[in-house]
């Protein structure tokens, strides 16, 4: 014992109802913070099954958001590789040659609303529709008798309203090369609606799903709280602050936080594991096109964090509700 | 150190637990508190710790008017005092030196002097060699001690004790009125409430006799025959 | 009070120690159940956020799964509607006519192993290639001079097996008439990864929900029975029998169980009304052929009956496993 | 009714709570069981109630040898014995009525003569007046009256009573005792713990003495002096 230490409890003992000195402050605030920590973590290790228990709703619960934002990232990818066709198909006249072609590309690529032209010749569409199953042979009686005319792909600012771009097609379809000007507004329609779909039933899972799991720690909380009810009597009785009664709780709702959180983020990389099969074998079939994202590292490193934080505001408010209740009025 | 002024106390059941109570304890007094069962002794004792409030009247402790005490200043009030419990009130599944350590916690004190003062109340109520058992594991008279262990180990100013030798044997309930008539020489202020004549009557000291709420006699140490 | 009631009752006064009567034997047994039955329910309303709260989160675990069978039942009817196309493609030379292709047709009929064969004119494949947008002006430029063939789509019989079908596209291949035979395998292939994958990631998610269902209903009764260890202790402690003592939590979780399987069934409702709007939109322009099918009624009347016996049995363990602790040596 | 057969007791924690203790009680006997805190006296009696089970030797009830009855077997031997626990142990949160009808129910007695039963029960300990009210809002003393009402409403062949009047007043205590002696009136067996040494010489019963868990003394009626 330092002699300073022994200052301090020669000073308690002569005055033992007198508040700690201010230097004693902090130490006090210390030894206070450590029991509650020790305490939590008794409480937990004292019953490692229903510990577990607890922690594995609560990883489920944070790991079905996890899995909804792997699928919808995914989801995402393919919609932006599906979208990036964003370009106007300009069908030219069919006794246009590669030349005039070529003209009116450079001079498409001098407007102001345009991004890009790219230019398609008969062979390459013919090389396209051969490349769609079932066209092959039917194409191949063809010959070098090629009935395709030239294409020009355009493609417009990306900052551009819908309603320029339809001014841009309108144009497009007044120049006396154009046989057909095709949008393809019907087919961005048509992905924009799928994705619709998939984007709010996501988001509405989502939602319920982050309402469960606050509801998951709070609910054990206040269990726990209720069950030890005796325990938050008897401290409040010996004159412990509010802050001192609530403390455990809230260590308490840390730590099923960042287990859960670990847990959850292992529930996720498992679930990868389990869909990196199927997944390369489709991607297989479609020519390694399509490539399942997993979630980035440092994303899955922050789930135990924010989890904890979770745990600590369902503690917080669980506990705001029912130690309440047992206070002296 | 404490004064009751024309305090009432009826409980939201209807009942009037207390009625018109007026007395005045000086500093460094001790006063048994006695009367039949639901007279209103425990009643009496939770209106100083502020476990209930008075429905009329005023309770002083210390100076202070204990009706000015919000909610948030309850804990602090209670350090200043030591409570014994009439049903113990122990965390049962820690162990005994974690019960009597707990006010020293609460007060922040360092464990070494926690570990010293903890064993030097646990000597006194003759309860050493139990200390780290939990206190389930103790008959109810032990237990009742332990409850007494953690009333005097941070040696509060007031002593409060209900019914502390309810589950002790004559012998032991003598020795344990010794050791709370030990805190009142050197100037602790002590109340017990206790329905245990012959051990009043003995100690000699002051006591107030309640009848269904009402003080109906109030005998100076001198008159205790 | 009846007479006989009176004989029993007397019968119990003389005798206190004695068991009921064998006659009364039943009425005790109903006496129990009516005073465990009230302790349940007088429990719930006792707490009702508590009842609430804990309704909610096993709700919304069991709304989960339904919303996934609900996505699975849609996404397995597009894979139906996708899968029609089980016909094997014959591309017949270039130089055979209509009646050519029609003897063909009812020659490949008297075959064993072929359930039906559809003849498809150049001109429907002239046709079918212009419905794809993007080649109806290419093709518009070949006007009546149509190089597609005439193709035979060739069905097999549903029981072949796939070395049968290869057999039979094998015998295809060896008519002389047969330009080109396509067997749709690739396509097949990629759909059944897709449908694979969709598969294989809800019947992991359903898994690990119907667990997390199951953990919510056992952890609540768990952390129940261990805030009432008081109660159980002077239950058992006055005489009660196990069964007696394990009743109320039975009850409490069939309760639960039946007010969360409504819950969840009333959320699956909104997500079906959420999810209405956007599919309306994706079916029409998809000119109606996709429609969004709603789980059928009497399996959403199932859900809270099946929901109170996993309540039932998620009190049952815990009680088995808590109640257990706390019984005498 | 009741033989110890050479019993001992060590608890887990190495603690030797009854060693090699023998004697017999004749059915429709009282006895007092006394000795210091910590003597053994609750674990004798939790020996009847199979609460414990003994170290070594055999307790007989009823003829029945206890060591024989397995855990499925407990709740009906609890049926056929009323106890008094020192912890009151009630059901807090429940009505007086209800805890005192709780034998009733698990006998499976119908309604309304339960209703008859309780209030008589609660009438002999002059609680009948708060029948509706929960026990967390009685007096400590209150408490313990409704666990000796609960105790005797199924009128069972046997009485145990721990420290039944540990938190009552004098007066109270000795009704409470008439109470005990009345059912023994009538044929039942009463084992009856307790320290207050003035009452039972008062109730000229016979009385066991323990000391450290050994019986040092074992005074018939006739001796109590
Ligand atoms: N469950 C237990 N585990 C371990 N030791 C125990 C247990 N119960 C009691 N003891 C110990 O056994 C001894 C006898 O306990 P018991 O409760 O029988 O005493 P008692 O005579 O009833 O005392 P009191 O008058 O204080 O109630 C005590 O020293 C106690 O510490
Ligand atoms: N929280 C409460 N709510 C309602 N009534 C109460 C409450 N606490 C006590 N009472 C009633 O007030 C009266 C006095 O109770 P109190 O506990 O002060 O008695 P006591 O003198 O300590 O009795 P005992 O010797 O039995 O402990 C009793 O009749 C009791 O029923
Ligand atoms: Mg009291
Ligand atoms: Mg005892």
């Amino acid at each position: 014992m330092s002699a300073r230490r022994r200052d301090v409890a020669a000073a308690a003992r002569a005055e033992p109802a007198a508040r700690p000195a201010s230097r004693g402050r902090l130490r006090a605030w210390r030894e206070q913070h450590a029991w509650c920590f020790a305490a939590s973590v008794r409480r937990l290790a004292e019953r490692p099954l229903g510990t577990l228990l607890t922690v594995a709703v609560m990883g489920f619960a944070l790991a079905l958001p996890l899995a909804f934002y792997l699928l919808l990232g995914n989801v995402q990818r393919l919609g932006a590789a599906l979208g990036e066709t964003q370009a106007i198909s300009v069908f030219l006249k069919a006794d246009r040659d590669a030349q005039a072609a070529q003209a009116l590309a450079a001079r498409l690529r001098g407007r102001v609303d345009v991004a890009a032209v790219a230019l398609k010749t008969p062979q390459q569409g013919l090389q396209e529709l051969a490349a769609l199953e079932g066209f092959a042979p039917a194409l191949d009686a063809l010959g070098s008798n090629n009935p395709l005319p030239y294409v020009l792909l355009v493609e417009p600012r990306p900052e551009l309203a819908r309603a320029a771009v339809t001014t841009l097609v309108e144009t497009l379809r007044t120049l006396p090369e154009a046989d057909l000007v095709q949008d393809d507004g019907a087919w961005r329609e048509r992905l924009g609606a799928l994705v619709g779909v998939a984007r709010r039933a996501v988001q509405l899972l989502a939602v319920l799903l982050a309402l469960a799991a606050l509801l998951v720690v709070g609910n054990t909380v206040r269990l726990d709280i209720r069950s030890r009810a005796d325990e938050i009597a008897v401290l409040q009785l010996v004159g412990a602050s509010a802050a001192f009664v609530r403390r455990p709780y809230l260590y308490e709702g840390i730590w099923y936080g960042l287990c859960s959180g670990a847990f959850a983020a292992l529930l996720v990389l498992l679930l990868e594991l389990a869909l990196a099969g199927p997944v390369a074998r489709l991607a297989g079939s479609y020519g390694g096109q399509l490539s399942f994202a997993g979630i980035a590292l440092p994303v899955l490193l922050m789930v135990p964090l924010l989890a904890a934080a979770l745990g600590w505001l369902g503690a917080r408010l669980a506990s705001a509700r029912h130690l309440g209740a047992t206070l002296p009025r | 150190m404490i004064r009751f002024d024309q305090v009432s106390k009826r409980y939201a059941t209807g009942q009037e637990a207390l009625s018109q109570l007026s007395f005045h304890v000086p500093p460094g007094e001790m006063v048994f508190v006695t009367g039949h069962s639901g007279a209103g002794k425990s009643t009496l004792l939770k209106l100083l710790a502020l476990i209930e409030r008075p429905s009329r009247g005023a309770v002083t402790l210390d100076g202070q008017n204990l009706g000015t005490v919000r909610a948030r200043g309850v804990p602090r009030l209670r350090r200043k005092l030591g409570m014994v419990f009439q049903d113990h009130r122990l965390l049962l599944d820690r162990s005994v030196f974690a019960n009597v350590e707990l006010p020293l916690v609460i007060a922040g004190v360092p464990p070494e002097e926690r570990a010293k003062r903890v064993r030097a109340a646990l000597d006194k109520v003759g309860l050493l060699a139990y200390e780290k058992q939990p206190p389930a594991l103790l008959s109810t008279g032990e237990q009742q001690r332990v409850g007494i262990a953690r009333a005097i180990v941070a040696k509060p100013a007031l002593l409060i004790a209900d019914e502390p030798t309810g589950n002790l044997d004559p012998q032991l309930s003598v020795e344990i009125m010794q050791l709370f008539a030990d805190f009142q020489q050197v100037g602790t202020t002590v109340v017990i409430a206790s329905h245990d004549l012959m051990l009043i009557k003995r100690m000699k000291k002051r006591v107030i006799v309640l009848d269904h709420g009402k003080l109906i006699a109030d005998l100076a140490a001198a008159e205790v025959a």
